[in-house]
């Protein structure tokens, strides 16, 4: 008998949870018993009820869910002490920054957990319905947009009027990965002009075929991982991407910046005296304002006025249409346990030579078992 | 001299047919085949000659199985392609 | 005005009637009206004929016409609507063996020289060919002969045999004229080449087959009109001859196949032909494609990057409506990964305004995908790879995909045979009901809403 | 010389304001003298040295302003004290919401101003370029989308993923005037599935106009004036309405109410019960807030939380993108005072006949000369 | 095989050269073959026929040929590129003229019966009209003649009496062909009538002229051939005099004119013409639309209300596409007031991914209005009603329109002559260079972009 | 007889001649009147005869002007023709 335990979120004011009633169903239905912890869906408005509908039984006491599980399933990563009192043996899965937080991931493989970072799913074809890094930030690129929108002091599409015409706003996208892509689209149709810039060439097409245009600076050799990342640019790089954007930036109404650098620090890519040079009452949004920032002067977590330009750091984008981004998520999840699911035994089957658990599971047996990681480390 | 006016005639016939039917709906192949099978019971003029020609039996008999052959063709021919298209307007202005 | 005057021109008034008659047939909105004509011109050259003075007694003649206008008028009436189309087989092999027989009494002229002789063995070899042969495609259409294909062993072989007898029976006949054997051995040869013409084609090929002996039919009147020297039957003859050959091209091209591919598939060529077909993907114009989408009920776009790259989401939605105003349901299947990000195909569908209500996702498209006519996949790739499907050793092996290839025929539009973003070869494009329509799927789209204008 | 003046506006904060440096440049240039306040344009980002350039004299007193001034320029009603410092004759104009400010306008005439109404300029088609109610209430219809997107627990446009399918939201929209069609356009934009209804028939068209779809309801014989707007209903229609709009109400994640009657309190149209059968999560936008309100629990100004459903009844919509509002609002005065303009003796001209002025007119010389609204009054 | 055999199978040949390469000169990519087809046939044509047995002297015809080769050759080098049409125009008089000749000299042919002598009579005239009607447009066209329609009070008598006049003397010189007079006469007038004919008709509408005599000079050919019982003269005369009515036609189409509009219009028939559509405004079928706009350089398309009711704008910009691919510049020109809401044809387009850069301003586009060849008002009906800037009565007078009635021809979409939002009639709908083409507006621009599809 | 064949190559003729030419874009619009054109020249073949019949002078001096004209527009003609076409073809490739 496997059990699977789903605690409630604690970080940051984030209103996602781990598993909807419909996917604990699903689970409930393979065989596995689930356990909740009270409260788990309240903030995407899924009440203790439907959990239990679905088959799962509803904890009081948050100590009992770790105690119990074979299987935890959170968005993000545990807190320290929580380790301490899952069993050993205990599959966790969720967020983990692995890069990061070396000792939480210590802390994991002495208490000999298998831990799954969400992070870390490979993004080939057939890993992508578990891959949430893509389906959250596919939701931050809207919600990028809609919140820049909101504070913008003008509108997005163009309207020619008895009352002058509106020319459309310009919106400016760095770095059309996952996000930026859906950020160009979400602008677009609300009718802005958009232009987007990213490093790796390849992604000159895709903005392109979501109507958007690509700004070319010519910065040299640039290229991308296997995986499809972006690798970092030389401070050279850098300061010629800074400056080719220079122009276009002080013409945008709304700025989006998505840059990231797979297990690095974003790169620093709008200046403060880039900033200056933009019209009051514009809007520039950092996405990575949470993992160092592609803007200067961003502040992780809020919302900063400089010289009348709106900066936004918010993060936690995808807790906005919480719902919808709980949905996905936990649709990540169901996926990846329905995967690796035994139907036979009931359980979760690690299996080292699968190619997608190879590259998202960290810890294992007592040991650090992804190499990425291990290179990281060393 | 007559074999060169025949055989401009027949160039001319055939590029003309050639040139005539062009993109054609699929719902009108049908008619179209069977009303161009009907003219092809032209033969039907070629065959009295033969049925009223008072030369030998053979001839009268080849001739007078042409004709009804010919003829069966001919009006069975029209008719039947009339029909399809009565039907197909019927249906087109349902619509 | 002499009286065969009085009759040529009524001919030449006859062929111009027969001409605007084939021209009105061609569409929709005058085809009856062309029939009439058509009907017109053939009363008007069968009564100026019986003026003839070479007509002496009107008896036969008369008696012929009246059974044949009855028997004529009755099947015409009494058929089954369903049923017409082996109707107007029996009507064509009468019309060819009418042409046979009137070759047969060309005999009877005075002088017969070479080239006489030559028309009436080419009109007793073609009516013959026309007879049997409609007669059997008759047969397998009223299902008194099987539908099958007939085949044996060596089939092809005696087929030619049988052609270079004929032939051999005709220089005999024209060399020897006086000798009845050799025109006894031509009818019988020309019967028989007919019949194997035809028994070695399918059921479902015998419209194609009928619109041929239709053509032949003609070609005979033509040639029995060399025979007794008679105008109206060289221009209406070659007229339906050379229409008829047009007309089979265009259905052939409806059903996706060629000429040659129809008569001969039955011999196992169509074996061979599916095998080259695996080889290399087989590359199919829009304007031919255009005739399999205007005659399905069902056609399901499956789209994915390249839809995306070339814009074509607006003439997407086009092509929709032209289909659904032919009558033809049209949903969208859109798989999970199509495009470079989560909802990419949304998003562009939305902008062309495609209703929601339209768009299915692959778990609902793919248990009835078999039920569609034509499944167009639209610079999509990877997301119907066969191989996630069929090939235990492929990097996407297990990966849940839109089953295009049960369809009943899928048309792949892209510029090239190139691989997707996984860089996979991709087992559904050399699949035998697949075809490839090369191009900016832009451009292609485009091509073949263009070719919707009738 | 005529002195045109422009205060800052000191109601609700409204960052709009009257006049752009544009606009007052053109007025310069046509011949008038033209006063404004200092501050006048800051909350768009106008500098008063903007306005310098475009040649008004920027004053520091507000009173210097009244005292001078043959034309007064303002968003907002003046305060009655304000009325009191200005010059017999002067022509004043700006909204007045006279059909509920009679105390005001009375004041005005007694002052012997000659006070033009922006919310009376007639619905003609050679008035619209001065239209204000109408280029207001399209960015309204634009602003309330974003507002209630910002807030719903979901997104907007539907999205097949690998993460799942996000099915569309559902928007309806109640009043399909000029706002209530520039929201529907704005969600449709973003991809939600759009319903709408008016009592007035005409409109069905053009919302369909817009890919929407409009409800029917029969609620018996509805009709509209002569300008365009609606006639109100009976109390059995108004029950039959909300009786017929409750299903879709249930199923909307975003409802937006616009319904106005001209001169009239707005129609109550979403009751507290129908607002419980919806999805907790959902946003209710109430346009007439304000002035009375289409949702039953609706606080003009605030947003409020029932039953898990937000209610947005916060007002001021243009305000948001006040510096495209601010443009078009300049406009639509400046294309008033043009029309009237005598070019020669460089002053406005108020001419009794013309049908603009007879509609939007309202006090003059002593009198109330409008007479719908004397009718009003009587 | 006896040379008159020979020659005639050459004919043949000849003729079917003609036919491929007049079907090739239809289509750009085939056009250069068909003319190389074409003249080797010609040539084919040419040397047969020297085989001839009544041809004894070479002396005259290679004096002839070479001074016609050599002169052709030059003319045909040198001329000018921008002179090619008059260029046509002269060597079609050539033509006729030759056929004419032709004529003449069959008068010397042993007997002579009724049926000849009216081809003869038929080639002159036609020969004649051709020769100088021909003459008359080169020199209108090389500017040697004026342009101008040159008329003058009872033209149309004068012509009249002249064709009868022409017809009496043929019919005497059929009766009486001894006497030369009426042979001398018949040239004279048929030469008189020729210039008659052109000289009304404007420089611009030439090429249409010359398009018809080019017609007739092949019926020219044709009756010289029947003069002298010649079938390749009958064949290509008459492939040319037919496809060259068609061709006339097409221009004429393209034009956006009827033949008898071009023909007449010189003899203030267009006036009369003209105050008719003022009258009721003139309606116009899609197929005709599309030939102006195939010939156009630059189009402004003005939306309005109708468009978004139509839900056209997809099809809209799928007609600005497919113009732009013709090499055409196309603009929108957008009233602030055009549809029910502020900015409702920005929404409409954007989804359809218009480009901002293509959305003019009104003001930004009446200054250039006059220099479009068509403005395309698609669904608008207030917004470019001429009452708002001509009618001082009319209560819309003062509204800023589009100025569309400043372009050179206007196409109006719509369903009816109804009014629009302010229910006021437009005088636009009724201007000269204006055409309502009924229906729905997405269909009538769907359409036009199947038009465009060669 | 012999006319009545001559009558019905002119028919056929002149239906081919309708069916040949149907949409032609506007470019093609002269050279496909001037390879037409060159095609009317055909009856240069009527005038060789009379040119070269030896018969009376009048007879030659017509028939002599006759070819030469009739030369003129043939070689002229297609001559022109081909010249318009091959500047067509050079636009369409640089495109
Ligand atoms: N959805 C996501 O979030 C996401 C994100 C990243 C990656 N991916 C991956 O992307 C792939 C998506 O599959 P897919 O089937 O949509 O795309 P795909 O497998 O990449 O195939 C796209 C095809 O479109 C064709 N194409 C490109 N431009 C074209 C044009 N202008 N006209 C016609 N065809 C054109 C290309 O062939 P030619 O070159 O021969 O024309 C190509 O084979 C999956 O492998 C998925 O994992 C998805
Ligand atoms: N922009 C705004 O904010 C706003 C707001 C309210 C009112 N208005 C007023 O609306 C008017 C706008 O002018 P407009 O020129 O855009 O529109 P309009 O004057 O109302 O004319 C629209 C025309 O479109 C035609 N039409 C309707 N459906 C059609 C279809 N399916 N296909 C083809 N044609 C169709 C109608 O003629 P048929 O019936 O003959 O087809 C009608 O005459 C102005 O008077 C303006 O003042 C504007
Ligand atoms: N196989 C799959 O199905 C699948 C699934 C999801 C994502 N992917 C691919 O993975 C790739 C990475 O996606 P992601 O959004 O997670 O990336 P990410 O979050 O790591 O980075 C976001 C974007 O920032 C860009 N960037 C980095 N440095 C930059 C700089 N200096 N200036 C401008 N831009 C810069 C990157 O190129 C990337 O496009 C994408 O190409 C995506 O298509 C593939
Ligand atoms: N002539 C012009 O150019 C011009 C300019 C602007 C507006 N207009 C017209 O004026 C009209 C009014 O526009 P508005 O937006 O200012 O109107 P408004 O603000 O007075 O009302 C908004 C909408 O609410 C609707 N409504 C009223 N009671 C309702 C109820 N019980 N249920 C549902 N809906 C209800 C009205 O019909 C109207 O459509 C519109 O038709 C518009 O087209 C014309």
């Amino acid at each position: 008998m496997t059990w699977i335990a789903i605690p409630n979120e604690t970080g940051p004011a984030d209103k996602r949870t781990a598993m909807t009633p419909d996917n604990v169903g699903k689970l409930t239905h393979a065989g596995a018993e689930v356990l909740v912890e009270t409260g788990l869906g309240a903030g995407c408005g899924y009440h203790d009820e439907l959990y239990e509908e679905a088959g799962a039984r509803v904890a009081g006491e948050r100590r009992e869910l770790f105690e119990k599980a074979d299987i935890v399933l959170r968005v993000h990563k545990p807190g320290a002490n929580e380790i301490a009192q899952l069993k050993k043996g205990t599959i966790h899965i969720s967020y983990l920054d692995p890069f990061n937080e070396k000792r939480l991931v210590e802390a994991l493989r002495d208490q000999r957990i298998s831990a799954i970072s969400m992070e870390m799913i490979p993004r080939t074809t057939r890993a992508q319905k578990m891959d949430a890094l893509s389906s959250q930030a596919s939701l931050a690129g809207y919600v990028m947009v809609i919140q820049a929108v909101n504070r913008l002091n003008r509108i997005l599409p163009m309207m020619m009027t008895p009352s002058g015409t509106i020319k459309p706003a310009k919106v400016f996208v760095i770095g059309a990965g996952v996000a930026g892509l859906q950020a160009i689209a979400t602008a677009k149709r609300l009718g802005a002009r958009v232009t987007a810039f990213d490093t790796r060439a390849v992604v000159a097409e895709q903005v392109e075929s979501l109507g958007a245009s690509f700004l070319k600076i010519n910065i040299g050799e640039t290229g991308q991982t296997e995986d499809g990342y972006a690798r970092p640019l030389s401070p050279e790089q850098v300061t010629k991407q800074q400056q080719g954007q220079a122009d276009e930036i002080a013409k945008s109404d709304i700025v989006i910046t998505t840059a990231q650098l797979f297990g690095r620090k974003p790169p620093l890519l709008v200046t403060r005296n880039t900033i200056g040079s933009m019209q009051p009452g514009s809007v520039i949004v950092d996405m990575a304002a949470e993992t160092g920032g592609n803007v200067e002067g961003s502040v992780p977590g809020e919302t900063v006025d400089l010289d009348g330009v709106t900066i936004i750091g918010s993060g936690n984008w995808s807790g906005q249409g919480c719902r919808d981004a709980s949905n996905m998520y936990s649709n990540n999840l169901f996926n990846l346990v329905e995967e690796y699911w035994n139907a036979e035994q009931k359980s979760f089957e690690v299996d080292l030579n699968d190619d997608i658990l190879a590259g998202c599971l960290i810890t294992h047996g007592g040991e650090i078992v992804n190499t990425t990681i291990r290179k990281h480390y060393a | 001299m007559e074999l060169v006016y025949l055989s401009f005639i027949l160039i001319l016939s055939v590029f003309l047919g050639f040139e005539l039917i062009q993109k054609v709906p699929s719902t009108l192949h049908t008619p179209l085949m069977s009303g161009a099978n009907a003219i092809s019971g032209i033969t039907l003029v070629g065959a009295l000659a033969g049925a009223g020609s008072e030369s030998s039996i053979l001839t009268i008999i080849l001739g007078t199985t042409a004709v009804t052959f010919a003829t069966i063709n001919v009006v069975g021919g029209y008719l039947v392609t009339d029909r399809m298209l009565a039907m197909f307007k019927k249906k087109a202005t349902e619509k | 005005m002499p009286t065969i005057m009085l009759i040529n021109l009524s001919y030449i008034v006859a062929a111009v009637l027969f001409i605007l008659g084939l021209k009105l047939l061609g569409s929709p909105a005058t085809a009856r009206r062309g029939n009439m004509l058509s009907a017109l011109g053939m009363l008007l050259a069968v009564v100026v004929t019986l003026l003839d003075h070479a007509i002496i007694d009107y008896r036969w003649i008369l008696l012929g016409m009246v059974i044949g206008s009855v028997v004529g008028a009755l099947a015409a009436r009494l058929v089954a609507m369903t049923a017409m189309p082996e109707m107007v087989a029996l009507f064509n092999g009468f019309g060819g063996i009418a042409s046979l027989l009137v070759g047969w009494v060309a005999l009877a002229q005075p002088q017969l020289d070479n080239f006489l002789l030559l028309t009436v063995f080419l009109s007793i070899l073609i009516g013959g060919v026309t007879f049997t042969g409609s007669l059997v495609a008759w047969g397998k259409l009223s299902e008194l002969l099987p539908g099958r294909p007939i085949v044996f062993r060596g089939q092809r072989l005696v087929n030619v045999a049988l052609l270079l007898a004929n032939f051999a029976c005709g220089a005999m006949f024209v060399l020897d004229p006086q000798q009845p054997l050799w025109l006894y051995l031509t009818i019988a040869l020309s019967a028989t080449m007919g019949v194997m013409t035809v028994i070695p084609i399918g059921g479902a090929d015998m419209p194609v087959i009928i619109s041929l002996l239709n053509s032949y039919s003609g070609l005979a009147a033509c040639a029995a009109g060399f025979a007794i020297n008679n105008n109206i039957l060289i221009v209406a003859g070659s007229l339906v001859g050379a229409s008829g050959i047009i007309l089979t091209r265009i259905m052939c091209k409806a059903m996706n196949r060629t000429l040659g591919n129809v008569l001969f598939s039955g011999f196992g060529a169509a074996a061979a032909a599916s095998d080259k077909i695996e080889g290399e993907g087989t590359a199919l114009s829009a304007e031919d494609a255009y005739y399999v989408l205007e005659a399905a009920q069902s056609v399901v776009i499956i789209p994915g990057y390249g839809m995306a790259v070339a814009q074509a989401q607006h003439v997407v939605k086009e092509l929709q409506e032209v289909l659904q105003q032919n009558g033809c349901e049209v949903v969208y299947a859109i798989h999970p990964v199509a495009g470079r990000m989560p909802g990419h195909m949304n998003v562009l569908l939305a902008e062309a305004d495609v209703s929601y209500d339209l768009l299915l996702e692959m778990d609902d498209i793919n248990p009835r995908m078999e039920t569609f006519d034509v499944a167009i996949v639209i610079g999509a790739n990877d997301v119907v790879n066969t191989a996630a499907r069929d090939t235990i050793s492929s990097p996407i092996f297990g990966m849940p995909i839109i089953n295009a290839d049960y369809a009943r025929s899928v048309f792949v539009l892209k510029r090239s045979m190139a691989s997707g973003f996984a860089g996979l070869d991709n087992p559904l494009f050399y699949g035998k009901n697949s075809r490839m329509i090369f191009g900016d799927a832009k451009e292609t789209v485009n091509k073949l809403i263009r070719e919707f204008s009738t």
